[in-house]
């Protein structure tokens, strides 16, 4: 077991997919010498040369549509976006292309390419660096969309993410990249598509991914009356929808929460799904905590946009209040 | 569009050979009726997948009328290991790349979305999408840098494409990398119904000059020509010499697609001017005027391509509509709990309706 | 009254815009001498002259980039994308700057600019002509997101879209181009963010939008047993919620129809916003019938990937089933 | 850098006045002054922003060190009807618009996203997204157009833009409009950490021959070369002849960010070498060897810069945070339903802590 922040075990998950695959290539702005504004990528140039690990041009249109031709060319490249609010740009590449593409090709072409995004907010930024976009991509189909939430998961899943063969978006929590944990760096993870239960509990269910996870378990340790069970969604596409099924039949409550705005955010799906699946044993409509449907607000006000603590406990109160 | 410093033409429209400095190339007798006869089929094949339309057997078509010379000669420049990237227009570089027409024609049908395989004939998917595929061409040439092999990229796109965010950033990562890639645009002066002056005010090779790498124009009326501009920036690709931009000089004869009627917004004397630039009917004066071939030949060739009309048609009406479970199928590498939930709740809805 | 087709009542509606005020503009690729290739823009270019009407570079980034800076100049640009697979390339613009803007600037900034786009399938067209992207747009804060279902509603709704400061997404039924109905020229339309019950029912609630509007019409004319209320949402955002909750607390039961993937689509934001607003009054959970979580199909197999009358009367069958 | 045909410099690095054959410029004693209290300025509250950062009292900045005189230069060549659309860094060209430096600091602390009226300042607000803001820029030229107005608009962008698909739509809309906008690319030769061969391999001005107008390279440090090169571009603008790009070659002293650590890729010795290029120093060095100003001049500017920066500490410190409830206003023009609703809820939610 080795004692390792988030990033650092992107780095090292990163680093392994590397040595393992000779096709394995980094891209992006500043992943060269930088490392990577947040540093996830910091050594691999120094280690693997500049013919794997690319400082591109500032334009992630042509990272994501480069991408896809490496790919077409067998290999396997996992592209940094810097900030979540820069993915836009791309969206088209992502969207009719990378998504499309194996389709359009009736199985023939494969397209294992990864898009690292550092998501979220809570680190005093400006505009365009706290957003949470999951949701625009989880509508689209052909894409994985999976996020991590601490060390020892990001380190499993970013090799997994590397070495399947679809398109897949991968969230990364920036204001947990210096969580730090222990890791071990043989162990063989849970595999990417499936949810995990992070906390048990009786009394209802919360669903998180990425950095609510953390805020999630910190409100059901803080929660004195009830028990409370807390999910890692992980898995946003495909979803392991069982695992979170199972939690809220048998809890008959669940409050899902994300930084995304609510409305049209990925807790509709899991609200609306899950209350299909377990409409006879839910003893409150499922309640969603996130962003509000709003612009992510200036810096100064973030705490008040992201869903800490209180909000979620305040979720449960209300579920509960039904 | 007459032969000018700035137009490389080797082929009049009268048929008569012309000489520049800069592209010379030596064809056998042989190498130029397979030309003609590549003109003539492709030709022949487009008109009978317009008809097609017509009849309702394809849901759409985008002709290549008029863009058999720009096509057959990029096409035929190409080594047999490097790969194109292709708009949804280019039947005729499909050709030369052997896939079989029948799959251009379920993809306009509605079968598939194309279906062919990319790496089995070094052409990948139609991109219906403006401009997208010119990245794709510039990293699959990156990879082809990785691999220190000897091999060219070539990608097409339209005049009005030019104006796309992506085909620009092309250039700049071509650029940049020096990555062995062609940009073969055929430049038939309209995007639909808009005409070249809305998306650019000067000649689109020049384009190249602000990026920091050749461009030259082509008639691209001119089969000779094409070939030959095209063979040596393939060559230049494949030497480390990077990019070239080859702008192909040409006209969309037919309307836009089967759906579009380009009498709303075109003149007919243009039409008229242009067709007496035709691709193939030059051919066919040189090999005349030359004696290179004789009347048996061109009515062998006519034949043939009524052949393939007909195989064609026949083998259009009998393709068969996908099954419905098709759907789901191919959207991820492997199993996908969600989509296979629904995939099975729709068949056995379906299977509802049969009992 | 004059009996118009949809797309002919769309023409009309921007024919009094682009009347009533000198700084409305129609800009788009092909809307000039062509007149757009549904036509909705016919003769406009020739009646208002080509400084109003502007056939654009292809580049539909550079459509919306241009018009947020000629709504900065004081115009109101009415942006045509031509078919709703190609809105992608204009996504950044869209996301990160027309919705952020007015934000941005605290309100000194308004961005009077709105996006056609015909959208849905059943036209028989290859890949990217047959898409619902809608709930890329209702999920981005700052934009409004509405859909035309009909000639009469097609007419008004398009003058308010002009009208309003807002930048708004329009969303066109293409399939429902030729549809024709009675519109009276002068009558004043229904409010651009109200939904509106277009067939009383007392036993199930369907709500649709765009295109299935029709399509959920014919089924509730051919169910026979049960009485069912037909509601056209019309402002997906804002939302009308007030009137979808009183019908379906009113019938207990609801489905919601729309072409787009159902995973994370519009739909999702329907049901888990109404499930919380009426939980007590369901019956069963609320249904979702649409595209399946693939891209859209070839065309021919869309019949089959398009809800119709059947696919709708079966959810309506199973929501009665609970 | 030193003086080049291609490059235009009309000031020394030591402070000599050159000639240059197309761009004379004629500038009074108290013009000179004037611009050199303007350099001192700018970089006095770019300082003072930094330190700020540094105490925590900003979320972040981005310090415009090095390049003064290209803002300057430009940003008093404008017009006062002229527009400009600046990036996130553009805090000198603010000043010549007469933006109160609070806003800036706002901005920077997370107080809001800018804020302030692009109509009063004829100033577009801070665009972080790169590139964005050059289709704003020609939209609104075309406005001008519309209206017959005899303004010009600029916009401001870097070397690393330049890579951006909607800067090149811009230079394509531009050019086929004809609009009267100034591309002003300030390289600054990095983007973040990436040097400017990631971005292109020629110099950047002549991406504009590509598209069909005029580029020019200024010295960036020159603020009497950057005046003069952007106050012709801009009235050939005013006059119909369609836009420019003016790439002002110079460099960025400081971090990209203050969260940035240019230890990490860059050598020191560029630094130093670009030092000796310092746009203030060679103002003050022509003002003295001219007998232009005295010292009681410069202190006196010393002081004003000492009082302004002691000035935009303490309002930015004084800066109150946004009320909860302004994360719902502005967004939407008038009223929304589903947002009033959750401003609504949130607001009860926050009343029940107080009770
Ligand atoms: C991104 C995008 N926008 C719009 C369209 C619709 N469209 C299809 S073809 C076309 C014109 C293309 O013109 P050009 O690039 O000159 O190619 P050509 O059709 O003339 O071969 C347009 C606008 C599209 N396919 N993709
Ligand atoms: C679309 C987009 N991608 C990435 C970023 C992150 N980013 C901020 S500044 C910057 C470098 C910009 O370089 P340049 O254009 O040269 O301007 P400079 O910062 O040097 O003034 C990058 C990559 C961004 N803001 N927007
Ligand atoms: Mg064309
Ligand atoms: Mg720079």
């Amino acid at each position: 077991m080795t004692t390792l922040t988030l990033a650092k075990a992107l780095n090292e998950g990163l680093r392994r997919s590397m040595e393992a695959d000779s096709k394995v290539l980094v891209m992006g702005e500043d992943v060269g010498k930088l490392g990577g504004v947040f540093r996830v990528t910091d050594g691999l140039q120094k280690d693997f040369g500049e013919d794997r690990v690319i400082d591109t041009p500032l334009a992630e249109s042509g990272i994501i549509g480069t991408a896809i031709g490496l790919a077409l060319r067998g290999y396997r490249p996992v592209c940094e976006i810097q900030f979540d609010g820069f993915v836009f740009p791309a969206a088209d590449q992502i969207i009719t292309q990378l998504a499309k593409m194996p389709l359009r090709s009736l199985g023939h072409v494969k397209l294992p390419v990864v898009i690292r995004i550092p998501c979220g907010g809570g680190i005093g930024a400006v505009e365009h660096h706290s957003e949470s976009p999951e949701a625009y991509f989880t509508h689209t189909a052909g894409l994985r969309v999976v996020a991590c939430s601490n060390p020892a998961d990001a380190y499993s899943m970013i090799q997994d993410a590397v070495r399947i063969d679809d398109p897949i978006i991968f969230f990364e929590p920036k204001r947990r990249y210096w969580d730090k944990a222990e890791v071990d760096l043989s162990a063989p993870g849970l595999p990417l598509d499936r949810a995990r239960v992070v906390r048990q509990g009786d009394d209802v269910t919360l669903l998180a991914y990425g950095p609510m996870v953390k805020t999630c378990l910190e409100a059901a340790a803080a929660e004195e009356g009830r028990s409370i069970e807390v999910i890692d969604v992980r898995s946003l596409n495909p979803l392991d929808s069982g695992v979170l099924a199972e939690s809220v039949r048998r809890t008959g409550r669940c409050v899902v929460v994300h930084e995304a705005p609510v409305f049209n955010g990925y807790g509709a799906e899991l609200a609306a799904r899950l209350t299909e699946m377990c409409f006879y044993h839910l003893e409150a409509p499922i309640l969603r905590v996130g962003g509000f449907s709003t612009p992510y607000p200036p810096s100064r006000l973030e705490d008040h946009y992201l869903p800490d603590l209180d909000r979620v406990l305040d979720a449960v109160d209300r579920v509960f209040a039904y | 569009m007459t032969a000018s410093p700035e137009l490389v033409q080797l082929l009049t429209p009268e048929g008569e050979r012309v000489e520049h400095p800069d592209y010379d190339i030596e064809l056998t007798a042989e190498e130029v009726r397979s030309l003609y006869r590549d003109l003539v089929l492709v030709r022949r094949v487009d008109l009978e997948a317009v008809s097609l339309q017509r009849q309702g057997e394809l849901g759409i078509w985008a002709s290549l009328l008029g863009q058999e010379a720009a096509q057959i000669g990029s096409g035929r420049a190409m080594a047999e290991t490097d790969m194109a990237f292709p708009t949804y227009r280019e039947h005729g570089v499909a050709w030369c790349r052997g896939v079989d027409p029948l799959y251009l024609l379920g993809l306009f049908r509605g079968v598939h979305n194309g279906g062919w395989d990319p790496y089995e004939h070094n052409f990948g998917l139609y991109t219906i999408v403006i401009g997208a595929q010119t990245l794709h061409a510039v990293g699959y040439a990156m990879g082809v840098q990785r691999d220190g092999a000897e091999t060219a990229t070539i990608v097409y796109f339209g005049d009005g494409a030019t104006s796309q965010g992506d085909v620009n950033e092309s250039f700049i990562w071509a650029s940049v990398t020096n990555a062995p890639v062609v940009f073969f645009c055929q430049n038939n002066q309209w995007a639909i119904s808009e005409p070249l002056e809305k998306q650019t005010r000067i000649p689109l090779y020049k384009r190249a000059s602000g990026f920091g790498f050749p461009g030259v124009r082509v008639d691209g009326n001119d089969v000779f020509a094409c070939l030959a501009v095209t063979r040596k920036a393939l060559a230049d690709a494949r030497a480390g010499q990077g990019p070239t931009l080859v702008e192909a000089f040409t006209y969309r004869m037919g309307a836009h697609t089967t759906s579009d009627d380009p009498t709303r917004y075109r003149m007919a004397a243009e039409l008229e001017a242009w067709k007496l630039k035709d691709p193939i009917e030059r051919v066919k004066a040189y090999l005349f005027k030359n004696q290179l071939a004789d009347q048996a030949f061109f009515d062998k060739v006519d034949e043939e391509a009524d052949q393939l009309g007909r195989d064609t048609r026949r083998r259009c009406l009998e393709l068969p509509d996908p099954e419905p479970v098709a759907i789901f199928e191919n959207v991820y590498s492997g199993p996908h709990a969600t989509l296979e939930e629904e995939r099975d709740q729709y068949a056995s809805y379906l299977a509802g309706f049969a009992e």
